[in-house]
């Protein structure tokens, strides 16, 4: 139920969400088709003006963008000891450049209108008969909608750790992440059911 | 609102969850009341085809659940969890949700989404995203997005768990004012004060099927 | 597809996704990494079987298509697809394919746990490491010009780590199994 | 137990969760009550170290949570949604999972299991399914995975929530058994019939601390 979305009347706020995700996917092949270090420093500068003028504090800004930034230049490090500088220097612009676009996208795309788009864009895909674009946008939020929930489940589960003086290992965290995740996928499923959201199958 | 249970009976492998119940329902608000386990919410699942009867049928406004898939949007569900039941995180997204596969269009769906929050004064609730929400206002929004999409019946499971006595009271008030029919599974018994029509379910059974006072009455013997 | 199929095929979509936040290992002696989400493969395809896992992956490759950030390390976008990387991500959907497969026919509810772990761990082995490395290794060769030596004893230096994955998802398959069973009940 | 909160006080932000508190406990059953987000839980989550204040301090028997973690031992915790504290799926393993890793050998694990079981005549419950317990026998469950490691204080956080009357009767009956100190938080007033402290919260601040009548009147008042 959570999401990464914030209000605001920015620029990319008003911009169709159809408009984001095609400038966000030609982005994603562009940025990799060059190797100049200037122009895509000037790709980073552009999309962090993009980003942290969407309205939220730059301290929340910043904070939303901290794990991900941490995982760039912790590859960006590992590039540079084992290839010259100039490679781990392209891969860092490159990356933050397309993170911060992308999480301008996520901040001011509500699931809603993901949903809309990606439904939009496989409408062609049901020609096969293979699939449903309706089926493939609900997939699409139902993602966009599970990942902060599976996060703050991993939180949560922590805690238990904690209250209870247990230590961390992976499988005493993954296993009640996923029955807990699982037990709630099975309530949200009964809830569109009950709801009629599918209507083809209902 | 016309619901008629013929000889229905629910079974999960050799577990018996509901044993064959034959019933009609007219009234316009039906308590339900039982033990932990003796069959309440799967009562309330057949009602809107969420569940099928193994055994036996259940008509709805005419139409068999076990068929007639449209039987779900007749009848609206608030679930035992509600923020399971709040599918998109924005609470006006949600609203929207059920509408939009409705084949609505876009202005007809934003004319509904605000009546409904209207007629629930739940205006400021619009833009606010669901996992923030207190469980009163949680069980608003649910509410809201369920009846926006126009159910004639109204099933709510345990609308007042968690909630203190402000909201209980509150939760109490917005079923009383439903315009729709309701039925109502709970343990607070308070909840169904005034009920004509209040059903006891033990062990997979219909035990008792009186007015609230008799119906408690009766619970509070099993569970003695 | 069932609408509970619909569903838990996202939710493994998003513990993928969720898994790309561990940050992903880089080797200098080849362009691919090491991460946590070949994890989440293993687990869709053993606690889901073979149909839905496989559309869990399919549904993270539309998010990567998007654009959206959803790669270990913040990657994403088109170009995902045009990578050194690319053999492995799209070998992800035969992973998870295969070890669903295998898990369907090697492991069922009457088992003790040691031989629903092993089936667990075999399924993960073949699907995770033998049948996605093929798609890598081979990819790297040919479209990535490694040439196969360098790509086959380059990509060695993931075994330690899968290796350790398929015996997390095997543990971690049991245990759902044993406490939320899917696998046979949910066909 | 002695439990002594000195101005101890936790803001999330600019939300302020707990205004400045200082008091010291000594009962051996306290109960806690107050509004939905009255700041309840951030009280018990404060006693066993799982939130720590944002200024003051908290002691726990000699021990200052900010700084000691081995409070946690002394102090069980039963969540407001106990199938979010069962860390393994079936219930004997997750009994054994807290012991095993406070080093006991196999024997006395099972031992000790077995003890907890019997105590509270659960043994019923140790091959089933967490996931698939009714709510009193989750909260049996994880009653007897807390208590398995001996802490000296138990804290409940709504322990009858979604239970019938029976099971409510049930838990009630078994918190009052308890050799071990404990603090229960709920909205089920009559669980607090005969506590000689409850304390009521509101908006973050303590208003009353009395004995189980004159809080209950405070807290209607505030609900009113
Ligand atoms: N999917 C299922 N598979 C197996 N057994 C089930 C399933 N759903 C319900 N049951 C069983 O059917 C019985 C009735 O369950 P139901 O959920 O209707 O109880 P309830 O009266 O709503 O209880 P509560 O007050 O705890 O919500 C229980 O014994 C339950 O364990
Ligand atoms: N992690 C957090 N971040 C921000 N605010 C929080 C956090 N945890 C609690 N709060 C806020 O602190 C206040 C007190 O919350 P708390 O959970 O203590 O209430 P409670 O009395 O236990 O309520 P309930 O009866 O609904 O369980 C609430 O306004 C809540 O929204
Ligand atoms: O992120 C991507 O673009 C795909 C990465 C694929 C990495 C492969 S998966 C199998 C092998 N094991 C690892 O840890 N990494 C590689
Ligand atoms: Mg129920
Ligand atoms: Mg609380």
């Amino acid at each position: 139920m959570q999401s990464l979305f914030i209000e605001g009347s920015s620029l990319m706020h008003r911009l169709s969400a159809r408009a984001k995700l095609l400038i966000l996917a030609a982005l994603g092949v562009l940025l990799f088709v060059t190797t100049n270090i200037a122009v895509l420093a000037t790709a980073v500068l552009l999309t962090a003006a993009v980003y942290f003028t969407l309205g939220l504090p730059f301290k929340a800004a910043f904070a939303r963008l901290k794990p991900i930034l941490l995982t760039i230049v912790v590859v960006a490090l590992f590039s540079l000891a084992f290839n010259p500088w100039h490679q781990a220097v392209v891969a860092l612009l490159r990356l933050t450049a397309l993170m911060l676009f992308a999480a301008g996208v996520t901040a001011t795309t509500t699931i809603t209108a993901f949903i809309d788009e990606v439904t939009a864009l496989a409408r062609p895909l049901e020609r096969t008969g293979l699939v449903r674009a309706d089926d493939i946008g609900l997939a699409v939020g139902l993602v966009v909608r599970f990942v902060p929930e599976i996060l703050s489940r991993y939180q949560a589960i922590r805690e238990a750790h904690a209250a209870r003086g247990l230590k961390v290992r992976p499988t005493t965290i993954l296993v009640p992440l996923l029955i807990l995740t699982l037990r709630d996928a099975d309530n949200i499923a009964a809830a569109i059911d009950a709801r009629g959201i599918r209507r083809h199958v209902i | 609102m016309n619901i008629r249970f013929e000889s229905a009976e629910v079974r999960y492998g050799a577990r018996v969850a509901l044993l064959p119940l034959s019933l009609e329902l007219t009234e316009r608000r039906i308590g339900v009341i039982g033990l932990n386990g003796s069959g309440k919410t799967t009562f309330a699942r057949l009602i809107n085809g969420l569940t099928k009867p193994t055994g036996g049928r259940v008509i709805v406004n005419g139409r068999d659940t076990s068929e007639d898939k449209s039987v779900s949007t007749d009848v609206g569900f608030i679930f035992q969890s509600p923020q399971n039941q709040i599918i998109l995180p924005i609470v006006r997204d949600d609203i929207a949700f059920g509408l939009k596969s409705r084949g609505f269009s876009k202005v007809e769906i934003d004319t509904r989404v605000d009546a409904v929050l209207r007629r629930f004064k739940a205006e400021h609730l619009a833009d606010r995203r669901a996992h923030e929400l207190s469980g009163g206002e949680l069980q608003l929004a649910a509410l809201c997005s369920v009846l926006a999409t126009g159910p004639s019946i109204l099933i709510l499971d345990e609308p007042t768990n968690q909630l203190d006595l402000r909201n209980r009271g509150y939760v109490q008030g917005l079923v009383e004012d439903l315009t729709e029919s309701a039925i109502v599974i709970t343990h607070d018994l308070d909840l169904l004060s005034g009920y004509e029509r209040v059903l006891v379910f033990h062990q997979g059974q219909l035990v008792a099927d009186a007015a609230a006072a008799e119906a408690v009455r009766c619970y509070r013997e099993i569970a003695a | 597809m069932s609408t509970r199929d619909l569903v838990l095929c996202a939710l493994f979509a998003a513990i993928i996704v969720a898994l790309g936040i561990l940050p992903p290992i880089t080797l200098g002696f080849i362009p691919v990494p090491i991460t946590a989400q070949s994890l989440g493969v293993m687990m869709a395809g053993v606690v889901l079987g073979a149909r839905r896992g496989t559309v869990a992956v399919l549904i993270v490759l539309v998010l990567v298509a998007i654009g959206l950030p959803v790669l270990s390390g913040g990657r994403g976008g088109l170009a995902a697809f045009a990578a050194p990387t690319s053999g492995f991500l799209m070998g992800w959907v035969l992973a998870a394919f295969t070890t669903g497969y295998l898990s369907e026919r090697l492991v069922n509810a009457d088992q003790n746990a040691t031989m629903q772990a092993i089936g667990f761990f075999l399924a993960a082995m073949i699907g995770g490491i033998v049948v996605l490395y093929a798609c890598g290794i081979s990819y790297l060769a040919l479209v990535g010009g490694l040439g196969f030596s360098k790509a086959f004893f380059g990509s060695m230096a993931f075994i330690p780590g899968d290796v350790i994955k398929a015996f997390v998802a095997a543990l971690v398959g049991r245990a759902v199994m044993a406490g939320y069973p899917l696998l046979p009940a949910r066909r």
